[in-house]
């Protein structure tokens, strides 16, 4: 479960504000964020600008869900469903911290209900059902919540005849829910396989980062698969598999380009090119009158 | 195993003092029996409230029953079926054509070693994707040819290996999920041990499933849950209570359909009964099924899968 | 084209009578056979006894086709057909010898009329068509009329609702043909897919060896395809490997065993466990009344 | 290449005699005049009356216009399909989305490059397994959505190596031809250059197959024809000519459908007008083809193989 690396990485430093002690001292929390990549201070209303992308070095960063939404679908065109489903703590599962306690604070930092926001949209005028997963709500994990609007969404484009967008990321089955999440894994993927047998197409945009149990269900069972410039993806995260075997890791292993090398997905895109790319593949395989 | 420790010391105990000679002692007869009487109420104790983790232990036993001897015992006319006509086979997993009682099957099932050596071949029952690729490409001449299929489970989990990772186990686990979701033939499944994570699940759901009393079937094994909440591995015991694990818990939640029984201490003391049992159970499911409709066994088990969840919905 | 290491092979000593000037001399010829692989001298009827398996080693021997149908079906149970089928010279092939003179010297050395022979037969009880390769008719190479032959086996298959068991021997596509023996490949291949359809099995058996076109179409879409121990079974043959790559060939490239490895074959059967292991087969993919 | 030296050098000497004064040597201009229809001579002779060994070193001409040049001389809106989701990327075949005035289709293409670096990253155009395992993934696309499938063949064939062969490159061919065999959508099929045998064919046949003038398409390389007529490969002409293997012996065995001409010393002296008479045969074939129903459409294709070959058939 390569959870575990994210809740880890998460820790570290992770698109983090520029606060406190250091020597910017003087700027004000928020207003620059430091570049993961090449460490340069970018402005946020011109990293807001340019899709979260890195202007030096193209590094791309998370990107909230409804901004997300923004980028990806026509203005105005998203009419969210399943907004009100939400987890709920079946198992009673308390550690050191609560489920109910990190759900919670995850709404509020977020201000989402849920990890993945759901809803009907238009692209490129295409009608299509999107869902975009947030990072920042409990590492974008799949529980029963997650699992039930995945399921939602490709239901409701079966019956109306609409193609499917996701712009995927996540730390994989969300564990305080236990088995109940790791048979979402089973769901979604009955959900996307009947909705395959429709003839609609599903495009998946693996984003940083992009592991564990949903890489291995709906995540990587669509016709077309992109994935942003260096997102990590793969379903043991790299910690795990360094610790388990012992083994110096390749290069770039798990990034979107390695796997495009290793045959995984149909192309890196960059995001600024991301609406336009995912609009083009949608005027091939949508067809008025669907499937052939 | 670590909590049968206490006992296995009485049990030290008593047979040293069994093997003094009672002419020579004569108060040792006197206290043998009141030590075997302490041996009778330990034993008790420790098998009757095992705990979840205990459970776990018990799954792992190297002398527990494994998928071969199930396959073994319950099945004649076992044709093997190796490869995933890609790149490899996969030993973690056996795809078999398999009959049992003239119920003709293909039988997948996860596959540890008994021995170092066939542990290392097999990986310890970690598969790589040519072993998900392998058991699609049975679960596809099952659907061709009508066959059944029956899946014994008994993994710690995908194998999280660069390899593994640059085959691209994700998107073959997905494809045998995705598979198995709308196979046309009856899906038993049996957890006859650990049943970790996605390596799993990629055989392991259908509309079916026969849990070991001593089986567990986790998103993840109780050490890295442990890690994850408390950075110790060694809190894992607390972690496999919170995951909600065991075989009872997985019916609670309608998940598993029915538990097999075992020794107090587990399959591996007496397993023969508990193959026989599982065999019932198998048989009788396959039973059933076989008077469904391959439209409606499909329907049935997306509806299944379907229910499974706990959330809340309010105005959205 | 493997074919190439398939003419030179046999130029030096496969399947080799002991005979002339050799310490042996006094052996009359055919009576006795050394074995490629351990070197020892079996005697002819010891060989046909133990259906051309090295007593010694379980070195394989190549089978003639009807030795090899004897050895596969229930006894007297094939009826052949396509029998008049024989290879025509559309090419007007002349090199070194015309491909009418090694077309008629292998019907002489063989007895049969082309490269495979087509029939209908059960085994263990179930209705089948068998087809049989005999390397010693030109390579066993598909040219025109093995292609005809073969498809007509899935096609009669097809309408008379039988099961399809092929023991597969073939240096590849017949040169001499050109072009029509390479779409001899998708043909068959065609031919196959139709049959596949039908929910009828496909059981192929590649033995030593089979190599070229013909592993790349019909031969390798069997629904279980077994091995005899030893054989050699590829696409280019070894010889045109180690010359285009330049490399030394891994331990056993491409011999029955190795392909099990690499996930190829479903088994490496013997050929004394043969007949068994394809009867059982047939028992669990031919049901009464066909496909589910 | 080697048969056009004579020409090139009449060609040298004629440039030599034009750089001269002709003030200074009065009598060159006649001298000029005369090469000039010498080498309008030579010119016809030599390319009118060119066999299969010129045309195959034609067809192998390093600046003949590739795959790559048809795709971004015809197609629009280009959208590359990577991968096989399996194991890797094989950069020797193409496979995208493109559309060609308004028609929408997947294109597939032996892909040699033109620069060294680019024939190393794209092992001049022979595939590995993956490479047909990408097609096959475009083509199921194709039968999904239902596009047509256009393909450019230019490859010497599949790859004779180790790991080809390691990784099941026959039964990825097989494979090929059996999903191409009864794809419910047009398939289209232009020989731009090179057509090696199993590697050509992978995605080398359909309803359509368009030939260049000098493109050819044949079961084995003349080269190694030679090898095993002649144990030298330097006879290759000669193998050439038995195999039959040009455009025109294409039609007349009724494996190709028609010639797209060429100018006289090959595609690469002129490539627009070629590569724009090629997008017109491949929009004709589309328009005939996408009045047919899927299913007579594969029945045709079905029957249109089953017609190649040529035998005898006496009493069996
Ligand atoms: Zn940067
Ligand atoms: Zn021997």
């Amino acid at each position: 479960m390569s959870i575990t690396d994210w809740f880890r990485a998460r820790e570290d430093k992770r698109y983090t504000p520029v606060n406190g002690a250091g020597p910017k001292a003087d700027v004000p929390e928020g207003v620059w964020t430091t570049c993961d990549s090449c460490k340069r201070i970018i402005y946020e209303g011109e990293l807001a600008a340019s899709m979260r992308v890195c202007p030096y070095c193209g590094h791309h960063f998370p990107v909230p869900a409804h901004e997300r939404i923004a980028q990806l679908v026509d203005e105005g065109s998203l009419e969210e469903f399943g907004a009100g489903i939400t987890s709920s703590d079946p198992l009673e599962f308390v550690a050191a911290k609560s489920y109910v306690q990190s759900v919670s604070s995850a709404k509020e930092k977020s201000g989402l209900e849920e990890a993945v926001v759901t809803g009907r949209a238009t692209i490129g005028g295409h009608p299509v059902i999107v869902a975009v997963m947030d990072f920042s709500f409990v590492g974008a994990s799949m529980g029963s919540a997650v699992g039930e609007k995945i399921t939602r969404a490709f239901e409701i484009a079966v019956s109306e005849r609409r193609g499917i967008v996701f712009a995927i990321a996540s730390g994989g089955a969300r564990m305080q829910e236990g088995m109940l999440s790791l048979m979402q894994m089973a769901k979604t993927a009955a959900a996307a396989k009947r909705y395959r047998a429709e003839g609609l197409p599903y495009i998946a945009v693996l984003t940083n980062p992009t592991t564990g149990g949903v890489t291995a269900s709906f995540a990587t069972l669509a016709d077309i698969i992109f994935a942003e410039p260096g997102a990590l993806v793969g379903f043991a995260g790299p910690r795990l598999v360094e610790q388990a075997t012992r083994q110096k890791l390749p290069k770039d292993f798990q990034s979107a380009e390695f796997l495009l090398d290793h045959g995984l997905v149909d192309d890196v895109v960059a995001r600024g090119g991301l609406r336009e790319r995912v609009s083009l593949v949608l005027d091939y395989l949508m067809r008025p009158g669907g499937a052939a | 195993m670590e909590f049968e420790r206490p006992l296995f010391e009485l049990e030290d105990k008593l047979d040293q003092l069994k093997r003094m000679d009672v002419a020579v002692n004569p108060e040792i007869a006197a206290e043998v029996e009141d030590l075997e009487q302490q041996l009778e109420q330990l034993r008790k104790e420790t098998y009757e409230q095992i705990g979840p983790w205990e459970r776990v232990q018990i799954s792992r036993h190297p002398e527990r029953p494994k998928t071969q001897d199930y396959v073994a015992t319950l099945f004649t006319d076992v044709v093997e079926l190796h490869g995933d006509r890609l790149f490899g086979d996969d030993e973690a997993i056996l795809a078999a054509l398999a009959t049992m009682l003239g119920r003709r099957v293909v039988v997948l099932g996860h596959r540890k070693g008994k021995t170092t050596k066939e542990n290392v071949a097999r990986n310890f029952g970690s598969p790589h994707p040519e072993g998900y690729r392998k058991a699609m490409r049975a679960m596809r001449l099952a659907e061709r040819f009508g066959l059944p299929v029956v899946a014994f489970l008994d993994t710690a989990g995908a194998y999280p290996g660069i390899e593994a990772e640059q085959r691209g186990q994700a998107w073959a686990i997905a494809e045998s999920l995705s598979l198995l979701a709308d196979l046309p033939v009856p899906v038993v499944v049996v957890g006859i041990g650990e049943g970790g994570s996605g390596g799993a699940l990629a055989i392991g759901f259908g509309d079916r499933l026969i849990m070991l009393e001593n089986a567990y079937y986790s998103v993840i094994s109780p050490e890295m849950c442990a890690m994850i909440l408390h950075k110790e591995a060694s809190r894992a015991a607390e972690a496999a209570g919170c995951l909600r694990l065991t075989a009872a818990d997985l019916i609670d939640f309608g998940i598993a359909d029915e538990i097999v029984g075992e020794p107090l201490e587990g399959a591996h003391v007496d397993p023969e009964p508990v193959i026989a049992a599982v065999g019932e159970r198998i048989r009788a499911a396959l039973d059933a099924l076989g008077e469904v409709d391959p439209q409606t066994l499909t329907q049935k088990r997306y509806e299944r899968l379907r229910a499974i969840g706990v959330f809340e919905e309010g105005a959205g």
